[in-house]
């Protein structure tokens, strides 16, 4: 029998090493897998490349990460939220790399990792300091800026409800960036607020296909924070 | 000759919503451009989108409705109309790369008479500044307009020759509606079609960093 | 107020141009705008470029499209299904040109033209005969083949369910291209076996957003015919 | 000696299915890879795709429960497991092409011994060929296996040096399930790894188009 659900947060991290790169999802506290962040840092694997659209506010969760000098290098398309003040320390010290990404190449450049795309053409960022060292080509007049798919090794996600095959359905703008992250990691890790029994998701809602999950744990964590 | 008065952040917000037409697929920036949402003439029906796969934002909910899963790209609680969807960040930038809104509306730090739109760094020294949805917005929108101060605190132009600031895009706005005037941009540069309250055209001029036509038919 | 649906089929295709690219949604009978197709015999644009995963069978829809001489050219993964028999003759007898995709490549072509994406890296052709003269990339020591955004001026879609903003819904394996083919093209059409009111679609389970829908027409066409 | 006595087409299926693990995700090609899911073990947890946009496949439908919305790659009517799903095509084939898939299993018209596949157009003259999906199965599954009989109708080697007919993917297939064998493509070429019941060294050799070396422990 299939069954990707695991007991605890610490079998949901098991095995995950050194230096591996970690695609965190949320937009600001909605979809954020805030479980998983807190298991990621018991788990103790340092030297991480962090992907996620921001990079962490106040102590807890991502930036509590940094915080702990697990973080080397941070691909993000927002650093600087309100709050973002252990990241804007890090940095200032030299202590954690940045690569900025616009928001919409960083969400294709992870659904092209998902999706077996190598590389695509994108107009955003052409003509400026984004797009500076980058192939550039044009199609049918218009200017586009070569990207490069980006995968994980871990993709930590947040589920509204999820069944033992996998299938993970949302909350809201809880969708954000986890369903295309699901799909770029060789290991992706579900934190669930419900279980459901296999069969009683609708086939026609299930948002990610449990081909894309590898575990998933019960967090009831409740409403967002913040 | 009345005093110049420039419009409120509310009044510059207000004037944009008057042109956005029944219909439209809108994406609203952070800032004034949010604020257009509750301006929009009452019965008219334009679809907003949020980056973070919504469409069919509604207002801020009344505190009893407030529902912490559901915000917009400016991370405030918002709510959602009677033929509103949700779906992901990769088909969300889809809809805006694809070209498939009919306006977005930013702030900018500085537009020139070409288009081009500064309004993601605040220096070529900025080292982690937060690009967020801008470029995105900025080379997929059908129309981009700016919502923005005519001048700098401190006095400096906006609208200027050349930008300054690292370029979010290209060549990409259309219109641009500040305290003091409606300005299109068009391909011979600047070109007035309104001024707010007692501008006169020298007064304007003054304050642009570009030259200015005008198209507009109002009295000085 | 924002009403898509217009009242019949005549009214769907006002305006369709003589030498249109015209995608059609469908895999075998299943989620094939039937109607449509037929209103677009009626409709009588001729020159036609056809985007679709098969070249039609027997005498009816797309094989009648094509047999009456409106067809030009057309673009698909699969042109010989049982049946073909109208698009068999026509190319042999040279009366229509026909490109062909394999079947992934022409669904991220589609949805990269919806996505705004030019063109994109795919490893699926590489070193075969429909590679041949297409540039190629190896990445991270792979090999891709090189494949441009397909558009088109009019989409004809099936769906299950629409309301007045266009918002869609898709029963079973009648999703297959609709949704992305409803994203690609200048104009999209669909015909819907039902008509909802505004809010009664779940907002978590709609596929085809509105945003990408420019007329619907109520045709309760009742099951697949095949 | 016992004769040389060939596998039926649903013993040939019915091989391939015995190697086919617990919670893999499986697409099945038309031909003899659909009659394999008929013959997976009782109580083996498999998830099937079909390029059109389900995962958990089930059989095919008693008269009964027939749903026309409801048909596989093949065109034929299938049913939904509990757990299945449905998405359309280009998430479908982000799937295939994305590596997500453990295994796919195709039929051939031609196999070379460092693995390209030729299954899509019977000669390089066939001006109208229906590639399908093949070539994005064929480059994106993690397994690519093929069920094929050894030989042509003609008796023509289908396990070949190399591929005379037009390719399908370049070092795709990594094991052949034939009438007469199962044969694992390594780096060395072809291993036989089972033999048939009365199929010998020299039968199989004589029936193949590349040298094929010997790993099964089978008497002969």
């Amino acid at each position: 029998m299939i069954d990707k659900i695991v007991p605890d947060l610490s079998a949901a991290l098991s095995g995950v090493s050194d230096g591996a790169t970690v695609m965190v999802g949320g937009f600001g506290a909605v979809g954020q897998p805030d479980a998983l962040i807190e298991a990621l840092i018991d788990q103790g694997a340092r030297d991480l490349t962090v992907i996620a659209n921001n990079a962490g506010t106040g102590h807890t969760g991502l930036a509590r990460l940094m915080e702990a000098g697990r973080v080397r290098r941070i691909i993000c398309s927002f650093p600087r939220s309100a709050g973002s003040v252990v990241f804007e320390a890090l940095f200032k010290a030299g202590h954690i790399a940045l690569e900025i990404v616009p928001q919409g190449t960083l969400a294709e450049r992870i659904r092209a990792a998902g999706a077996g795309v190598g590389a695509f053409f994108t107009p955003t960022g052409y003509g400026t300091r984004l797009a500076e060292g980058k192939e550039t080509r044009e199609i049918d007049g218009k200017h586009y800026v070569m990207e490069y798919a980006l995968h994980a090794d871990l993709a930590l996600v947040e589920a509204w409800q999820a069944d033992r095959w996998g299938n993970l359905t949302y909350r809201r703008s809880g969708r954000n960036f986890n369903p295309i992250m699901a799909s770029a990691a060789t290991l992706t890790v579900a934190q669930t607020q419900h279980l459901a029994e296999l069969g009683t998701l609708d086939p026609e809602s299930v948002v990610t296909p449990g081909i894309f999950v590898d575990r998933v744990v019960h967090v009831p964590y409740g409403d967002p924070k913040g | 000759m009345t005093d110049l008065v420039p419009l409120s952040r509310t009044q510059m917000a207000s004037r944009a919503a008057q042109d956005i037409e029944e219909g439209w697929y809108v994406n609203l920036g952070i800032g004034i451009p949010t604020l257009i949402a509750d301006h929009i003439p009452n019965g008219r029906e334009v679809v907003l989108h949020s980056e973070n796969g919504i469409l069919g934002m509604g207002p801020a909910p009344a505190a009893a409705d407030a529902d912490p899963w559901l915000i917009n790209a400016g991370k405030q609680q918002v709510t959602l109309l009677h033929g509103g969807s949700f779906f992901h960040h990769a088909d969300s930038f889809a809809m805006i790369r694809g070209g498939h809104l009919d306006l977005c509306v930013l702030g900018a730090f500085e537009v020139a008479r070409n288009g081009d739109l500064a309004n993601w760094a605040t220096s070529a020294a900025d080292s982690a500044p937060a690009v967020g949805g801008a470029m995105d917005l900025a080379v997929g929108a059908r129309r981009i307009w700016v919502v923005t101060e005519h001048t700098t605190k401190d006095g400096a132009p906006k609208l200027v020759e050349r930008c300054a600031y690292p370029l979010t895009a290209l060549g990409a706005v259309s219109r641009i509606y500040t305290n003091l005037a409606v300005v299109d941009v068009t391909a011979d540069g600047f070109e007035v079609i309104e001024r707010a309250p007692g501008v006169t055209r020298e007064a304007l001029q003054a304050r642009t960093g570009a030259p200015l036509r005008f198209r507009e038919t109002a009295h000085d």
